[in-house]
């Protein structure tokens, strides 16, 4: 991939991100992530592991009671979590490009989708209102939306899901940004439009030059999409490493034990789990190896110390004592 | 849209049957004759037979309802028994003074629970949130036409030249005279109307499409006016169509604190002398004015929210519905 | 699994909708037939909106069809009402919903929850009815303090468990399980999973499996059927169609799933 | 006020001038009639009246209520006038003339009258006026007045002028009744806009908001009322209007309890005057334990009616010791009086065997005055350990239930008097009478009121209702309770405010000074 | 944040924050709301004592009666024998105020007491089993609702006669529909939940599945309605009272003694300050609760 020098080497760094509530439970409690210019990067974990609060931090929208304890966020190499709320505004929406997770919930329901794809152009551009509407068609067909003078009239809820979620991603790139979050864009999908969806940001990521983290607990399109993934555990990355590294040698117990757990064809009718069931949300700060008590192989060290990032390969780190050499 | 409005319109007019019913039940049961409240102790027997006779008093129950509504629809209302005028022309002439009573709180509460309502809302639990709603809350507490009575109280020894509503409707400059009914009527119902504009931006507020407005880059008023605040106007709306009646029943009341001559006082009248056409006038007025405009506010709430336009919203209505019912309808109810 | 052939349920020629006027008839299912023998587990897929929970809803009795037949071991039943559905059958058909915070009380423990089949049933003594469910908190992997706890108190996947105790508490011959796994993460799916599996081996009882995960319906089921806009497209033997898919649509899906070869 | 009421004269008088010529000269100096010499009438000016019932129907016979009554009293004048000691004056008859059975009344009737419509006052007016009051028309079923249903025929003579009324039997008050409005033949629209011959003209009635009337310029007396302009306001509530009467918004305010004039007492005068109301507590006289007459005078003994008085009228009112009231004149038996003895009338109670005797006072609550007097028997009955419940009804109840009905304990009502005619209060007592609701029953009461119906002779009759009054008296009919006064605030610019024995607000000497 | 990591510290101990697997649900549990909701709680509480404690004094001390009347003592205004002034007959207010609320609160009880009834009855029927019944419940609920209350009031008040039983059934009728109301959505938003389908099929009664599993999920919203409809009912009564309808003149309601002293105002205001002061303080604390117990059924309609 080609890299403009001038530009930073990370288009995003993330360094050590904790993330609180108004009653001081950890949603976050130390992730750091990089992510070049161009690349896909994935985010995986089970539900509640902290991927979506991870990327509102990073867009400066976290829900009421919900801030920033720790941590810094480079975007471009800019410090972003302490900018003032016209400054982000210039940044959402026109150099960082959201997909959220639920896209019924993610649109106005009173106001046509044409007119809130146009309101990103008429925040971040000076356009006239005829080029601005050409740009909007143009984006919808870019998404694989057909039909566009009509759907841009409807409301969100006559669409269907797989629409919503396509309109959701001309709202992301329409402005070109640099880095797009697509955070879980196919988990309400349909297997079909799911494959659709992953390719359209494949091609996105080729056409338009973005960057992408695309977070995700689904491995199938995870291997599809992503050049390197991090595996969120309880919001502290265990492991990282490119997606191949990560899907065929996984090193990590809980990663491990992760993909075990999916059906395959090969498992057909066993068992498919060592994996304990997790017994309690425990959102205290981390003191030890928060794996610990499910993890079929832990020791004494594990109970007492919370593990560091370990180098087992290149670019292949995990968080765990067994690769503390 | 034609088989909606057509449902809608069978919808209204079963429910002002009912109410005609309603009524015409209660004064088959009401006691008292209209013709002894007219003619009084002094008068013979044979003096109130003779004109009982002549009102049709006597005759069964099925044939006057017959009767009165071959009237209605001929748009006859009938002759009140009282006034010795027919009801048409009394309720022309009190029904001005009601409505434009009814309008001006209407007016008032608007004007004063939206800046309030979005000022509270600016942040839940805050000094001016708490202090704005335990002001309202208090004016919702106190009986109607005791706020009048302080009402008169105050602005007689604050000499703001605000006199009550008493005189010619046309010598005295409107809304300087009607003021203090108007101002009666509406802070009780303010209350009510803040606090469903409120709640309903509190409740957009922490729908993810706020912030994901934010995502694209909005600023903090333009999310509050385009999308927060036209997003909260369903429920408002619509508690406001349901206020409407309340006003009513407050003018009611206050009509008579004030000495206005709007068709509460005629009620009160109609009722006490047992003049049933005349109560069957103003009631049917009252209600179908009440109703058109609670269909009204339906049909504005569907321009408003395209989804209560389909019909599979069923959740989404039921959920309103309670809300409804819980602030505005239980408040609303006798005041 | 016995050898047993007969057909637990045979369905003919079935007719939904949901639309109340006759001029905007819109079937949600047309004309479906499908035939589950005993003892299997057959698994249901389908995109969104093809009619899967419709068909579950039918067969259960929550509603009526337009027109066709349902047998259930023999019976007709599409016009029993439910409670006719409960004197006729003492083993009859339970149902396990998808999102299963919302299939239990929220202000009943999960006991009382669990004894409750047993308690309309009254053909135990109240005792045993504790009895007989804290057996069968154990059966589903939970130890007994789950017992007096509150639904919000569990984890959607230990509240799956349950669900799935509460259905098979009354022995039913059929289970219907509607997406019971979609809405729980990977590892705790599988946990589920695995429970079926261990339960079916435990309990005797056939069971229709609905999903839109390929990969589960695989892993889980004997039987496939494939159901396309308000008709079963295919049916066959999980491996069979999997590997020879027969129809377009099947093709399709399967192909996108990445499952297959 | 006053001003602006001024000008709105100007206006209505510019709408009406074309169809009423020369109605109303207007004086140019009329805005600085400002009182140079006290007490002189001035021609001009106009008033606001508050009145504090919602008028019924305009037609004279057909209204009902007092409050309409006393307005539209303006309008009108009948064969004779009732003056201010009780006296009558021969008004639209020039004289009248009865037999001595008092069954035949002749009146000469007045000429150059005129009706408010122009036309001239004819014989016919008055005995179509008579004939329809009674009921003679052939399409009414009964008398609009009940007291004239005793007429026979009506019959004019255009030769002499004169009409001549036949009763079916003697009555002796049927002259008082003869203040009856005269209005013209076959007009229909009384009730809306009413006509007749008085010193005032109608000009505009706007319902539960004012009535409007204007100077008569031909009006057949020596002057024409001195007032051009006044307009009846209606303020259902004296209370409420309190505010108003502070401003000096009214000049005239009838009706107010005279603890109100402590507060406006710098702007207004206060003019007392009896009312004719005699306020009585009914007892229902065939009901436990009012059918004991021990009881009903043990009761009587009980009650402090002065007490009474200060609490409910601020001792604006009269002691009463018979059923009548002393603006009767001398038909009033001054001489009875009942003494107040709580303790006799505990004692008389427990003789008699009651104890612990629970009553009920059922009140017509409009009437703030009934249920407060009701609420202080109450109280006054505590002492001789009789227990009284206060049942409020609406005024429409009271009289289905309470009056027609007679199906109740007690009552407190006014017994009002239409008519300076003694024979319809003691009616209530008359045991034939439909309005008996206390039914009482006594022969010799009875007899005695026959024999005053048909008594011609003044001096008689008087003893024979003083008589009736001393059987109520001795029999403990009822308990007799007060005749209300009222007090009527008249701005200070004014002056002439005249009483009646009726409820009448006579505009005709009003004027500014 | 002090405060945070002592709260922490404490919890730590028991090795466990909450036992809420979904932490969604686990913030809005512990969320501010409801510390919002006890403040209006307590609030409201102390609100109500006030007339409470009122009447408890009345009880034990009571300097004049209630009734007997002193007209020499007439319109006086507040001092250190009549604290809040005389009245028209030389009653003392302070004490009738005191001994004016077991009458107030029991009108409102039962006025509630039908409205609650039947609206749980009606609302019951027609929300679990939709249909005609509700169709035909909702019409009238819409003819009653479309008539302002307090003119319904006059007729029903009209047609039954003024006294208490009276007021009660005929303001009580007048609160149906809305306890109607919020009792349907809440029916019919619960049972349209899974669990209602899985009760129908384990074989539960219509009875069982509406009293036994319906109406504990919506009794916290009906408490809320109550604790409304509570101070409502007291308003309406003054109203009543206002217009001459309400109870019997020798019944003390502070209603009542608000119409009383509607004659007096301009002599006394005292007298209309002292009932009025009260309903306030009486609705107002009622508001406060039921504001209250709103929040929380939101917060559980989360969980
Ligand atoms: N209560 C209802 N009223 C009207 N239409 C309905 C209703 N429930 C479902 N439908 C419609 O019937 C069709 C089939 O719905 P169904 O719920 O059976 O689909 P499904 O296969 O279960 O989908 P999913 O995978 O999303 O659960 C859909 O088009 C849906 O819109
Ligand atoms: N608005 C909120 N207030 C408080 N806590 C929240 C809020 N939203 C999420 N959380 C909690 O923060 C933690 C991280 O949640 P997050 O949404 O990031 O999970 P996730 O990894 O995106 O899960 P999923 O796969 O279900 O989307 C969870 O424990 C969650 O319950
Ligand atoms: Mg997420
Ligand atoms: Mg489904």
């Amino acid at each position: 991939m080609q890299q403009d020098l001038t530009k930073a080497e990370y288009i995003l760094k993330v360094e050590h991100l904790k993330v609180v509530s108004a009653q001081g439970a950890e949603l976050v409690r130390d992730v750091s992530l990089k992510i070049k210019p161009g690349e896909i990067v994935g985010l995986v974990g089970e539900s509640g592991s902290g991927k979506s609060i991870s990327t509102m931090a990073i867009a400066g929208i976290l829900p009421e009671g919900i801030s920033i304890a720790q941590g810094k966020i480079f975007f471009n190499d800019r410090d972003i979590t302490r900018i003032s709320a016209q400054e982000r505004c210039k940044i959402n929406g026109n150099k960082i490009g959201i997909i959220y997770q639920d896209a019924s919930q993610s649109l106005n329901p009173l106001i046509r989708i044409g007119r809130q794809i146009d309101e990103v152009l008429k925040i971040h551009t000076d356009l006239s209102p005829q080029e601005r509407r050409d740009r909007v068609y143009g984006t919808m067909r870019a998404v694989n939306l057909s039909n566009v003078e009509k759907l841009a009239q409807r409301y969100p809820h006559e669409l269907s899901g797989g629409q919503r979620q396509r309109v959701l991603i001309a709202m992301a790139i329409i402005n070109n940004p640099e880095l797009l979050i697509a955070d879980e864009p196919t988990t309400a999908l349909d297997v079909s439009v799911k494959s659709q969806i992953i390719e359209l940001i494949k091609l996105i990521n080729f056409s338009r030059k973005a960057s992408v983290l695309y977070i995700s607990h689904d491995f199938s399109t995870v291997k599809k999409l992503c050049d390197r993934v991090y595996v969120l555990y309880q919001g502290i990355p265990v492991e990282v490493g490119a997606t191949e590294q990560i899907i065929k040698r996984p090193q990590h117990m809980y990663t491990k034990l992760l993909l075990e757990s999916i059906p395959s064809p090969e498992k057909r009718g066993q068992k498919l789990l060592t994996m304990k069931a997790r017994t309690r949300d425990y959102r205290g700060p981390a003191v030890n190896c928060l794996f610990a008590e499910r993890c079929p192989k832990v020791f004494e060290r594990c109970r007492q110390e919370l593990p560091d990032m370990f180098k087992i390969d290149k670019g292949h780190q995990a968080a765990c004592f067994l690769f503390d050499k | 849209m034609t088989r909606y409005l057509l449902k809608k319109a069978g919808q209204m007019l079963i429910t002002l049957l009912l109410i005609v019913l309603i009524v015409f039940i209660m004064f088959e049961l009401i006691p008292g004759s209209p013709a002894r409240i007219m003619l009084g102790m002094n008068a013979s027997q044979e003096q109130v037979a003779a004109l009982e006779s002549e009102l049709g008093i006597h005759e069964p129950l099925p044939l006057k309802i017959n009767k009165y509504f071959v009237g209605l629809l001929q748009g006859d209302l009938g002759h009140s028994i009282h006034f010795d005028k027919s009801v048409g022309e009394l309720i022309n002439e009190a029904a001005p003074v009601t409505f434009s009573l009814a309008m001006y709180a209407f007016v008032l509460i608007i004007v004063l629970s939206v800046p309030l309502a979005l000022l509270a809302a600016r942040k839940q639990g805050s000094f001016l949130d708490n202090s704005i709603r335990f002001v309202t809350e208090t004016t919702l507490a106190i009986p109607p036409f005791f706020m009048a009575i302080i009402l008169m109280l105050i602005f007689r020894t604050t000499q703001l030249g605000l006199s009550s509503g008493r005189g010619n409707l046309e010598s005295l400059g409107f809304l300087r005279k009607f003021f203090m009914p108007a101002l009666a009527i509406a802070l009780s119902r303010v209350a009510m109307a803040l606090e469903f504009l409120r709640d309903a931006i509190i409740e957009q507020k922490k729908l993810f499409y706020t912030r994901a407005a934010v995502g694209k880059g909005a600023t903090k008023s333009r999310i509050l006016f385009f999308h927060i605040f036209r997003n909260s106007l369903v429920p408002y709306v619509t508690a406001l169509g349901l206020i409407l009646a309340e006003v009513f029943g407050g003018s009611i009341i206050i009509e008579q604190v004030f000495l206005l001559p709007g068709l509460g006082r005629l009620l009160v009248t109609a009722v006490e002398a047992r003049d049933f056409p005349l109560t069957q006038g103003i009631i049917i007025l009252i209600a179908t004015v009440v109703i058109i405009v609670n269909f009204l506010v339906d049909f504005i709430n569907q321009f408003i929210d395209p989804r209560l336009r389909s019909s599979d919203m069923k959740s989404t209505k039921s959920n309103f519905w309670l809300k409804l019912s819980y602030k505005l309808k239980f408040r609303g109810d006798v005041e | 699994m016995t050898g047993e052939l007969q057909n637990i349920l045979e369905i003919n020629n079935i007719y939904a909708s949901y639309s109340t006027s006759l001029r905007k008839l819109e079937f949600v299912l047309e004309d479906l037939s499908l035939v589950m023998k005993s003892g299997e587990c057959l698994g249901m897929i389908g995109e969104s909106g093809s009619g899967k929970t419709t068909l579950a809803n039918l067969i259960t009795g929550f509603i009526k069809p337009i027109s066709g037949k349902i047998h259930f071991r023999g019976q007709e039943i599409q016009n029993l009402s439910l409670r006719q559905r409960i004197k006729q059958f003492n083993r009859g058909i339970q149902m396990v919903f998808q999102d299963p915070y919302d299939s239990f009380n929220p202000k009943m423990t999960i006991g009382k929850q669990l004894m409750e089949p047993l308690e309309i049933r009254k053909f135990l003594s109240n005792s045993e009815i504790e009895a007989k469910a804290r057996y069968t908190l154990e059966q589903v992997g939970l130890s007994a303090d789950y017992f007096s706890r509150y639904p919000h108190q569990l984890s959607g996947g230990q509240l799956q468990r349950v669900a799935l105790g509460c259905a098979l508490i009354v022995e039913p011959c059929l289970l219907i399980a509607d997406e019971p796994v979609s809405s729980l993460d990977v590892s705790v799916q599988a946990q589920v999973l695995d429970l079926i599996i261990d339960l079916r081996k435990k309990f005797d009882f056939s069971c229709l499996f609905i999903s839109h995960d390929l990969a589960v319906v695989y892993h889980l089921c004997d039987t496939v059927a494939v159901l396309n806009q308000g008709s079963i497209v295919e049916q066959g033997n999980v491996e069979e169609v999997f590997q020879n898919p027969q129809n377009v649509y099947t093709r399709q899906l399967i192909s996108d799933s990445g499952y297959g070869d | 006020g006053k001003k602006d009421a001024e000008k709105d004269t100007e206006k209505d008088t510019d709408d009406t001038e074309q169809t009423d010529q020369g109605v109303i000269e207007d004086d140019p100096d009329e805005d600085d009639k400002v009182i140079e010499e006290p007490g002189d009438p001035q021609q001009g000016g106009s008033v606001i009246v508050g009145i504090t019932q919602e008028l019924d129907s305009l037609d004279p016979y057909l209204a009902a209520a007092a409050g309409t009554k006393e307005v539209i009293y303006n309008f009108f004048d009948g064969l004779v006038k009732l003056m201010p000691d009780g006296t009558f004056e021969p008004a639209l008859a020039e004289s009248f003339d009865f037999s001595d059975d008092a069954t035949e009344f002749t009146f000469k009737i007045r000429t150059g009258v005129k009706f408010h419509n122009g036309d001239d006052l004819t014989l016919d007016d008055v005995v179509y006026s008579l004939e329809r009051a009674a009921g003679m028309l052939p399409d009414s079923e009964a008398a609009l007045i009940p007291q004239l249903a005793i007429i026979e025929s009506v019959s004019a003579d255009t030769e002499a002028g004169t009409v001549t009324v036949k009763l079916k039997e003697s009555d002796a008050d049927f002259i008082t009744y003869m203040t009856l409005a005269i209005i013209p033949q076959d007009y229909t629209e009384q009730a809306q806009k009413p006509i007749g011959t008085g010193p005032f003209i109608f000009t505009e009635y706007k319902t539960q908001t004012h009535l409007k009337m204007k100077r008569n310029p031909d009006y057949w007396r020596d002057r024409t009322a001195y007032l051009d302009e006044v307009t009846f306001m209606i303020v259902p509530d004296a209370d409420a209007a309190i505010m108003d009467l502070q401003e000096g918004n009214f000049d005239i305010f009838p009706y107010l309890t005279i603890d109100k004039a402590e507060l406006l007492k710098d702007k207004y005068d206060f003019i007392a005057a009896d009312s004719n109301m005699v306020q009585i507590w009914g007892l229902n006289n065939q009901r436990a334990p009012f059918d004991d007459p021990v009881v009903r005078k043990a009761i009587n003994m009980a009650i402090d009616k002065q007490m009474l008085i200060d609490a409910v009228t601020f001792g604006e009112g009269r002691v009463l010791e018979s059923g009548m009231a002393p603006p009767m004149q001398d038909y009033y038996n001054a001489d009875l009086t009942s003494p107040y003895n709580p303790e006799e009338a505990k004692s008389m109670l427990e003789e008699a065997g009651y104890q612990d005797l629970k009553i009920e006072i059922t009140v017509p609550g409009d009437y703030v005055i009934h249920v407060q007097t009701a609420e202080v028997l109450a109280e006054q009955l505590k002492q001789i350990g009789v227990t009284a419940e206060v049942k409020t009804v609406d005024w429409g109840t009271w009289l289905s239930d309470v009056y027609m009905g007679r199906n109740y304990d007690s009552t407190v009502i006014a017994l009002t008097f239409d008519y300076v005619a003694p024979a319809t209060v003691l009616r209530h007592y008359y045991s034939k009478s439909d309005n008996n609701f206390i039914n009482f029953v006594s022969t010799e009461f009875d007899e005695l009121y026959e024999a005053a119906l048909s008594e011609t002779d003044h001096a008689k009759r008087v003893e024979l209702y003083h008589q009736m009054q001393k059987i109520l008296q001795d029999d403990a009919a009822s308990v007799f309770l007060q005749n209300p006064g009222t007090q009527t605030a008249v701005i200070k610019t004014l002056g002439g405010y005249t009483t009646y024995p009726q409820y009448v607000q006579d505009m005709y000497t009003v004027y500014f000074k | 944040m002090m405060k945070f990591k002592r709260k922490f510290k404490h919890k730590d101990k028991n090795n466990q924050i909450s036992f809420i697997p979904d932490a969604q649900r686990a913030y809005y549990r512990t969320s501010s709301i409801n510390k919002v909701a006890k403040l209006q709680f307590r609030i409201g509480f102390m609100l109500l004592l006030i007339p409470l404690i009122l009447f408890l004094i009345n009880l034990l001390y009571r300097p004049y009666d209630t009734t007997s009347m002193n007209m020499s003592e007439r319109f006086t205004a507040p001092n250190f024998s009549h604290w809040f002034g005389t009245d028209n007959y030389g009653r003392d207010i302070f004490t009738r105020v005191m001994s004016g609320l077991p009458l107030t609160i029991f009108i409102s009880i039962g006025i509630n007491l039908i409205g609650c009834l039947s609206g749980l009855l009606i609302g019951a029927l027609s929300g679990y089993y939709g249909g005609v019944v509700d169709y035909w419940g909702n019409r009238i609920g819409d003819a009653l609702l479309s008539i302002p209350a307090i003119l319904m009031g006059m007729l029903f008040v009209a047609t039954f006669g003024e006294g208490i039983w009276q007021v009660i059934v005929a303001l009580g009728i007048m609160f149906i529909p809305s306890y109607m109301r919020v009792i349907r959505s809440g029916f019919l938003e619960y049972s349209q939940r899974n669990f209602v389908k899985r009760l129908q099929l384990i074989g539960a009664s219509s009875g069982r599945i509406i009293w036994r599993h319906l109406f504990p999920q919506i009794r916290t919203r009906l408490m809320s309605a109550i604790a409304l409809g509570f101070a409502n009912a007291i308003l309406a009564e003054s109203s009543l009272s206002f217009l001459g309808l309400g109870v019997p003149m020798s019944q003390i309601t502070w209603g009542r003694m608000l119409k009383d002293a509607q004659g007096f105002l301009f002599q006394a205001p005292w007298s209309a300050i002292a009932p009025g002061l009260m309903i306030v303080i009486l609705v107002l604390g009622s508001f406060f609760i039921s504001n209250g117990l709103k929040q929380f059924s939101q917060q559980r309609n989360m969980t």
